[in-house]
């Protein structure tokens, strides 16, 4: 571990959000839609 | 054990298409039947059922009093299957591949192979090969002997090869046999059923 | 069962040579991705002798249930009956036969090309025995399931791969200390858990053998 | 046909809602100077709402048919994305960035809920695998595709952020500590088994062997973890745990609750539709007899 105190990083901390809410939706949207296409 | 061989409502199915659909019947100690049927009316598909080579999806089948579903073990004791696989190794000879079922001295000479006893399978016709599965079954003493087209492939004295085996074993062993020749076999056949559409008729 | 597996691997010998020319190259090959630097290739030599070694294996591994399925002779046998997990370890046996015997081939190639003399024989001999034991229980497994499939040559190293890292790590660890000399003996930590690896995938193994093979 | 066999939405969501209570609507309210804990302890609080999580997430998935209009499915995800919204705003706008690290440790209250949940679905799915080998039902087999999916995503994602994290922290993207390795031969091992069901076509096979691959490789994961370990412990670097308080576990809570609820949907909707393809590809109930005639 570092002994400093990591300054700034608030572009890795969006990028880790925005990656995983980006996939998650995704994914999450071609289940609904193959979803629907069944139940119809 | 007054049937050998007790089929009961037995489906199987292969992919979107039923290869047999609720076939019953009874084969009765030490007779022998005759499935006749089209290619592809589920003649195969029954016999590797009761060999226990596959599962049935609905209905089970009782093989010495055994069920295929459950007792397996005891099924593949009791009966022996000639498949239109031949279950042989290319890479050995025909001594070797018969020694993994027993001693392949007699049975060889039986089905007339001796001479070529030590040739690796590879460099067997299709006939010898055919005989040599013969040779294979006969090595298991079953009980319950599942003969899967005998006479496909063979010449006309491996014709009379088989019926020679099939008297033979009239009486020590029941005898389930799917064949196209249907003049021949139902000559000496004790019971005869007809499959068509994976349907008893 | 074992003998007739054995005498199988017997006539396809042939089959072994071409392997083991395959495991040679493969070592000659990795020494250009380095460049001519003796003492890293001396250093990156066991790894490099279980990468080819782990190459190799998946060719003996498909081959060996080549046989199997030609006539279909894997159900000829289950018929008979046979047990699978009779079928099984003889099988894996074999594999690991041929296996450990195609390390012990290659290890020569490896003190030639990258200069890595061993410092203890029975260690790196013992690491090859184990490590090839490791390889081939998930391998024969995994083998007997692909080789029912079309696309058997991509499916088995694709399942086969990634579970075979600690395996794969332990030899090499341990492998690279019988040949660079290992002074505080830390072998012998790694051999412990290339064991315990091949015991709980020889039992496991065996056990889920039926189902795969069975219909 | 699928037998639908309805079953109430109502016990799920009661555990869901205690588990919720207790592992952050209670800490959250402790921060406006509410008290609703009841008296019960912290750590008695932290184990119920977990062992409430998991047991209703658990009930969900194992009677993934709540109607067959998948409302449950629905409402879950819904649910999911609120907790995940509300836990991510409280974790990137109100907590406190952290003494040493800054502002880069609010990755761990997405990372951390993604650890635990995308184990949790492969450990589901690990279990459906051993549950299709002795009861050989369907069902079980399109809940064991449908975890590992969602389970490979999870734990790819959860790679994609140790990189991330690692980079400002660690100086480079990738570490070859224990934790990050494992998760990446995990992800191997599963994809591997993946596209092992789009290479199978016959759907028993599938399935058999699709469980007997989960099952080896579910052993493997915790022995590839420990090799790791070892073959690093030179210059292993771990983060210690430390005193966490309210307001560090606030978000992870609230984020881990969130994923699970969405997790748990995702593997619902995901496996009827897995279902789906094993009921086109396996044959219709029988004709009658009658019907085989006419077709003839």
């Amino acid at each position: 571990m570092n002994t400093g105190v990591v300054t700034g990083g608030w572009s890795y901390v969006w990028a880790a959000y925005s990656l995983t809410a980006g996939a998650l939706f995704l994914y999450g949207v071609s289940l609904f839609v193959r979803v629907r296409r069944i139940v119809q | 054990m007054e049937f050998a061989v007790d089929v009961r409502g037995v489906s199987r199915r292969y992919g979107r298409r039923w290869a047999l659909a609720e076939v019953s019947l009874a084969v009765p100690t030490g007779a022998v039947a005759m499935i006749a049927g089209s290619n592809g009316s589920g003649k195969s598909t029954l016999l590797r059922i009761l060999a226990t080579a596959i599962r049935p999806d609905l209905g089970d089948a009782l093989v010495g009093g055994f069920s295929v579903k459950k007792e397996r073990e005891d099924v593949r004791r009791l009966t022996a299957l000639l498949s239109h696989y031949s279950y042989l190794y290319e890479a050995l000879n025909a001594r070797e591949n018969l020694s993994l079922f027993g001693d392949p001295n007699a049975v060889l000479a039986r089905v007339g192979l001796a001479a070529r006893a030590e040739d690796p399978i590879s460099s067997y016709s299709a006939g010898m090969r055919k005989r040599l599965s013969f040779a294979r079954v006969l090595l298991q003493q079953p009980k319950v002997v599942l003969l899967d087209e005998p006479y496909g492939q063979l010449d006309p004295e491996g014709f009379r090869l088989v019926d020679e085996v099939v008297s033979e074993l009239r009486g020590k062993a029941t005898i389930v046999m799917a064949t196209h020749q249907v003049e021949r076999v139902g000559k000496f056949a004790d019971v005869k059923f007809e499959l068509a559409q994976g349907r008893l008729r | 069962m074992l003998r007739k597996e054995l005498l199988l691997q017997w006539r396809t010998r042939a089959q072994f040579m071409a392997v083991f020319v395959f495991g040679a190259a493969s070592l000659l090959l990795f020494s250009f991705a380095i460049g001519p630097n003796s003492v890293a290739l001396r250093t990156f030599s066991a790894g490099f002798l279980w990468l080819g070694l782990l190459l190799s294996s998946t060719l003996t591994l498909s081959e060996s249930f080549h046989a199997e399925m030609e006539n279909r002779a894997l159900e000829g046998l289950l018929l008979i009956p046979t047990s699978p997990q009779a079928i099984y370890y003889a099988k894996t046996i074999a594999n690991w036969l041929q296996l450990a015997l195609l390390g012990i081939a290659l290890v020569p190639v490896m003190v030639v090309l990258y200069d890595a003399g061993p410092q203890s024989i029975g260690r790196l001999l013992l690491v090859i025995l184990l490590g090839s034991a490791g390889l081939s229980a998930p391998g024969t497994l995994y083998a007997g399931m692909t080789a029912q499939l079309r696309a058997k040559q991509t499916l088995l190293p694709l399942l086969f791969f990634p579970l075979i890292v600690p395996a794969l790590l332990a030899s090499v660890k341990a492998t690279s200390l019988a040949v660079l000399g290992d002074p505080m003996d830390q072998g012998r930590s790694w051999i412990t858990l290339l064991s315990a690896f091949v015991a709980i995938y020889w039992s496991l193994c065996g056990l889920l053998f039926g189902r795969v093979i069975e219909e | 046909m699928i037998v639908m066999r309805e079953r109430s939405i109502v016990p799920g969501i009661v555990l869901l809602l205690l588990a919720a209570w207790f592992g952050f609507a209670v800490a959250l309210a402790n921060h406006y100077g509410l008290d609703v804990s009841f008296g019960i302890s912290t750590g008695l609080q932290a184990a119920i709402a977990a062992i409430a999580g998991i047991v209703g997430a658990v009930y969900f998935l194992v009677s993934d048919n709540l109607g067959p209009s998948l409302k449950a499915a629905r409402l879950l995800v819904v649910l999911g994305i609120a907790c995940f919204l509300l836990g991510s705003w409280y974790g990137l706008f109100v907590a406190p960035p952290e003494k040493f690290m800054g502002q880069v440790q609010r990755i761990m209250y997405v990372h951390v809920p993604t650890a635990w949940n995308g184990l949790l679905a492969i450990t589901f799915g690990f279990v459906c695998a051993c549950v299709f080998l002795f009861k050989s039902d369907w069902k079980w087999d399109a809940r064991l595709e449908a975890s590992i999916e969602v389970g490979v995503l999870l734990s790819f994602l959860l790679c994609c952020q140790g990189a991330i994290w690692a980079k400002p922290t660690w100086g480079v993207w990738w570490d070859w500590d224990p934790r990050l390795t494992t998760t990446a031969v995990l992800v191997f091992a599963f994809l591997g088994i993946l596209a092992l069901r789009r290479f199978v076509e016959d759907p028993l096979r599938r399935a058999v062997w699709s469980s007997v691959a989960t099952i080896i490789a579910y052993v493997d994961v915790p022995i590839v973890y420990f090799s790791v370990k070892w073959w690093n412990s030179l210059h292993q670097q771990q983060s210690s745990p430390q005193t966490v308080s309210s307001q560090f576990y606030l978000p992870l809570r609230m984020n881990a609750f969130g994923v699970l609820f969405i997790m748990t949907g995702f593997i619902m909707l995901r496996s009827r539709i897995a279902r789906e393809r094993v009921e086109q590809e396996l044959a219709p109930p029988l004709p009658r007899a009658v019907e085989m005639q006419e077709a003839v």
